[in-house]
């Protein structure tokens, strides 16, 4: 790595690129789940490596916006993996290939 | 108000707590290899034997009779029968146990082969602590091991023993009194009077059985009845036909019954399978 | 840079792999949280101390346990006969390739005009404190109203709604709400007044 | 002299740590302090496992265990080399991978809290800016080691057990968090040693410790109850209790994985309680200024065996709750209590010095008290139980 931030940003993309693999390959919906808290997780690496190399770190831009993304992550996974059981409920299935109807 | 009972419980537990240190009452524990509670006395565990005198091998009030093998309901006594004979508690010359084995971690602590023998040979003790860590050998007892004195008996079960004792002290004073009359009537033989044996010895057994309610101890009465009898029997074969005509008939019949029927059952059992092949 | 970045970072890569492959979706929740675990380390690494302890404590303690219990209440920890990968599988795979490459490809041109090493930032968790009272304090509130109502939808969602009372929301259909009735009571009603009408 | 007695440990560490070339003296020393929490806290559960049964059996009108050694005090020896010797048996079906890893990471996690509380005066391992943040983290990591030990014994029991212990440490954090917000709001910091700090003043020769406020108390109370909950003690153990779920979670746990849980529970009740002291009894803080002359190690560990008295004292008092008890409990009257005690704190803060806050907070805290708990109670949700039979 030329500079500790590219590293930094290389493995950001590295754990975004699998988020995103696990959420487009895998049948079950909870999986998909799983692929799209990677990627905001990933995101959130890269927000607080450029709050840490970035020129004003004191105004905790960056910092700030990973904490808000870390609470909406969890509002957000609490409301995906609530649909996830009432849509299992409804379908008797968490595969999203199955999940193919509109009405239930 | 929320959280009062639970004030109330904890009070209640800190009292014990600091109780407990204070009252010796509280406690509710007894150290038990130190203290031990005093058992009650219709305690009872597994049977043992009981001997008279201080010797155990010549003591021993067994008469190897197989009574109490017989009726054991899971079947742990063994009994083997001695090939020469020794006198009993009254004097008169028995066959005693070569081995008398009693397997524990079969037995069922039923009682039956106290109830049944006729001797008072058997009894129930009180005695726990049985733990071995050999569970073949060191739980089959033989009967050095089973034999316990009669002051012993006196000791776990004292009411019971007193009893035991006021009845064989009884029955050792009517058969010498039996002997007695059977030696006046022998005398009164020679002065040529033999009906007068009859109604004596009849005299002797009948009053016993309605006094003893059990029937285990009729039959003893009439076993003992029968002892002095065949004692005297060389000399007067007369009186034996008249005490086996008064009572112990039906015992005895029911004894042979009751150990007939398993030997029965196993002389039926290969026949049973064999038919269908047949 | 240094041994610890690419020890942390294997680990966290790894979990986030293993939490994508695995067949067992139990495993996958487990692996996700070693993901996150290194994630973590990688934010206290960037002596993000406050974000990093927000992470162990809301994705490990929070939302790892709600993947773990959706799971469960969908049996989910079952191996499924059919493959656990959708039939595009490979489509996904090329397309998250290829927003890996462009996305390293950026970060290698980018590269020499990154900033390098700078000073550690000292920031104190009362900074942290202050700007989300004063600066940050509109987007805070949002959040806090968001994280409001967002479990209170979600426990909507998921509530499992009983028979009785979907029959009392209901809105009276075209029938008579008694032979419609699905529950054991309005069945017996029904029936017998079929019978004396037969 | 007394001076000197305070920093014993302090001082030997750096003694320890002169012979040492400059570049290893950190590392070397953080070695130390780690070994020295590790060494310690399985020897105070040591000690506290036979005081418990010492204790539970005294309540009991009982001597609890009085064979191994004199009054029974070689007990835990005895327990610990039958544990050690034990078979290690993995059920067949079992996910042995992690059933291994299970306890191993709660005693990880239990022991990480300890690296923040400080034991003493200068006696701490790392003073971290974000010290109770750490805590609550590694605290909250606990749950996933008890979900993992229960899943994968592949056993219903240890399955319900695990699911009941998530549930109930998930509903009973939020009440851990908010009590200790209370402290954090007052203090403006997230550093144990600054909240104990906050605390280090006295007046008429008594403390000025959190407990001795209103807000403070009712903060202290709903600690306490939340952290018997989650440390999963009685009457909290619904989890393992043994009447319905054989053991919980570690059901299908034997030998020393099984001793891990033991230990791991245990060290989770020490740091509960010493985090507790640390809030709001002043951490190593002596009572009464005219005892300061006592190390403050002794304080701070003598408040932990006050509080370990108490849990064990409860412990022989109340009765296993309910499930929805339980739960009712923690979200409708600890979680409003607690919300309400951030208000009456911020209430404090503002009103300035004088009776009248004294007054105002107590009043409001009082008052929410008796109209939520007899709400509950006329709504049989945390009141005496009332048994419906089959009909």
């Amino acid at each position: 790595m030329p500079n500790p931030l590219s590293g930094y940003l290389i493995v950001a993309a590295l754990i975004f690129a699998i988020g995103l693999a696990g959420a487009l390959t895998r049948r079950n919906a909870i999986m998909v789940l799983i692929g799209i808290e990677l990627m905001l997780n990933a995101a959130n690496l890269n927000l607080i490596a450029f709050w840490r190399y970035g020129p004003h770190p004191e105004l905790l831009t960056g910092m700030m916006f990973a904490i808000f993304s870390i609470a909406v992550a969890a509002a957000e996974a609490a409301v995906g993996l609530g649909l996830v059981i009432s849509i299992y409920r409804h379908a008797k299935t968490s595969d999203v290939e199955q999940m193919n109807r509109m009405k239930g | 108000m929320l959280g009062d009972g639970i004030l109330k419980g904890l009070a209640e537990t800190a009292k014990n707590f600091a109780g407990s240190f204070v009252s010796k009452e509280r406690m509710t524990t007894v150290e038990y290899p130190e203290e031990r509670l005093p058992l009650p006395e219709a305690a009872r565990n597994f049977p043992f034997l009981v001997y008279d005198g201080d010797d155990w091998e010549k003591g021993l009030r067994c008469v190897a009779c197989q009574i109490c093998e017989k009726e054991c309901p899971p079947k742990c006594i063994y009994i083997e029968k001695s090939k020469d004979k020794k006198p009993d508690y009254v004097g008169k010359p028995q066959i005693y146990p070569a081995k008398f084995d009693i397997d524990i971690s079969v037995c069922m602590s039923c009682q039956i082969c106290v109830e049944v023998c006729p001797f008072e040979a058997i009894k129930m003790n009180t005695e726990f602590e049985l733990a071995t860590d050999d569970r073949f050998g060191g739980l089959l007892l033989d009967r050095k091991q089973l034999a316990r004195s009669n002051e012993y008996y006196h000791e776990i079960h004292p009411t019971e023993a007193s009893e035991v004792d006021a009845r064989l002290a009884e029955e050792k004073a009517k058969v010498e009194a039996k002997a007695k009359a059977a030696a006046e009537a022998a005398a009164a033989k020679a002065a040529a009077a033999p009906s007068a044996n009859t109604p004596a010895s009849a005299a002797v057994a009948k009053p016993q059985a309605p006094v003893e309610a059990k029937p285990a101890t009729a039959g003893k009465a009439a076993e003992i009845a029968k002892a002095p009898a065949m004692a005297t029997a060389a000399s007067e074969p007369k009186p034996v036909p008249g005490t086996g005509t008064d009572g112990p008939a039906p015992l005895t019949a029911e004894d042979q019954k009751n150990a007939e029927t398993p030997a029965k059952a196993n002389a039926r059992e290969p026949k049973a399978q064999g038919e269908p092949k047949e | 840079m240094g041994l610890v970045f690419y020890l942390i970072s294997a680990f966290a890569v790894g979990g986030a792999l293993a939490a994508v492959l695995l067949k067992n979706l139990v495993h996958a929740a487990l692996a996700l949280t070693i993901a996150f675990f290194g994630l973590a380390l990688l934010f206290l690494r960037l002596d993000a101390q406050f974000a990093g302890f927000a992470q162990i404590l809301v994705y490990v303690g929070a939302v790892a346990i709600l993947v773990v219990f959706a799971i469960l209440l969908t049996k989910g920890s079952e191996v499924p006969k059919d493959g656990v990968f959708s039939k595009s599988w490979l489509a996904g795979l090329a397309i998250s390739a290829g927003v890996f490459a462009v996305l390293a490809w950026a970060v290698m041109q980018a590269a020499p005009s990154l900033p390098n090493e700078s000073a550690v930032p000292s920031v104190s968790v009362n900074d942290i404190g202050n700007a989300l009272m004063s600066r940050y304090v509109l987007p805070l509130e949002i959040i806090a109203v968001l994280l409001t109502a967002a479990p209170l939808g979600a426990v909507i969602v998921a509530m499992h709604e009983k028979a009785g009372k979907q029959e009392k929301l209901g809105a009276p259909g075209p029938g008579s709400p008694r032979t419609s009735s699905g529950s054991w009571g309005g069945d017996f009603v029904s029936e017998t007044w079929e019978t004396r009408k037969n | 002299m007394t001076e000197r007695l305070d920093q014993i440990f302090v001082v030997l560490k750096h003694w320890l740590l002169g012979y040492l070339p400059e570049s290893w003296q950190t590392p070397v020393g953080v070695v130390i302090s780690v070994v020295c929490i590790i060494g310690l806290y399985p020897a105070l559960f040591a000690i506290t496992t036979v005081l418990e049964r010492k204790g539970v059996g005294r309540i009991q009108n009982r001597l609890g265990p009085n064979r191994v050694g004199p009054y029974g005090i070689l007990q835990p020896m005895a327990d610990g080399i039958k544990s050690l010797t034990k078979e290690d048996i993995v059920p067949t079906s079992a996910d042995a991978v992690v059933h291994f890893l299970a306890p191993i990471i709660l005693v990880v996690t239990v022991f990480m809290g300890f690296a923040v509380l400080p034991m003493g005066r200068n006696m701490v391992l790392v003073d971290m800016d974000a010290g109770l943040l750490f805590y609550f983290a590694m605290g909250a990591s606990t749950e996933l080691s008890v979900f993992m030990a229960g899943w994968s014994s592949r056993n219903k029991y240890s399955l319900l057990g695990a699911m009941r212990a998530v549930a109930q440490m998930i509903s009973y954090e939020v009440a851990l968090l908010l009590s200790s917000v209370v402290i954090v709001m007052m203090t403006g910091s997230l550093s144990l040693v600054k909240i104990v700090e906050a605390q280090n003043h006295y007046s008429y020769g008594l403390p000025h410790w959190f407990i001795f406020t209103p807000w403070g108390f009712a903060a202290f109370i709903m600690y306490a109850i939340a952290g018997t909950a989650e440390t999963n003690r009685s009457p909290f153990d619904l989890p393992e209790g043994e009447s319905e779920l054989v053991a919980g979670y570690h059901t299908e746990y034997s030998g020393f994985k099984f001793a891990l849980f033991f230990l791991g529970e245990y060290v989770a009740m020490f740091s509960i309680s010493g985090l507790g002291s640390t809030l709001f009894l002043g951490g190593w803080m002596a009572p009464f200024a005219a005892l300061q002359f006592i190390p403050s190690w002794i304080w701070f560990f003598g408040k932990l065996f006050v509080s370990m008295g108490v849990f064990i004292w409860v412990r022989g008092t109340l009765p296993r709750l309910r499930q929805d008890q339980l739960m009712n409990f923690a979200w409708k009257f600890v979680l409003p209590m607690c919300l309400l005690n951030l208000f009456v704190a911020a209430l404090w803060r503002f009103m300035g010095d004088g009776w009248l806050r004294w007054v105002v907070c107590s009043a409001i805290l009082i008052l929410a008290y008796v109209s939520i708990g007899r709400e509950g109670m006329r709504r049989k949700q945390f009141g005496p139980r009332s048994y419906r039979y089959a009909e």
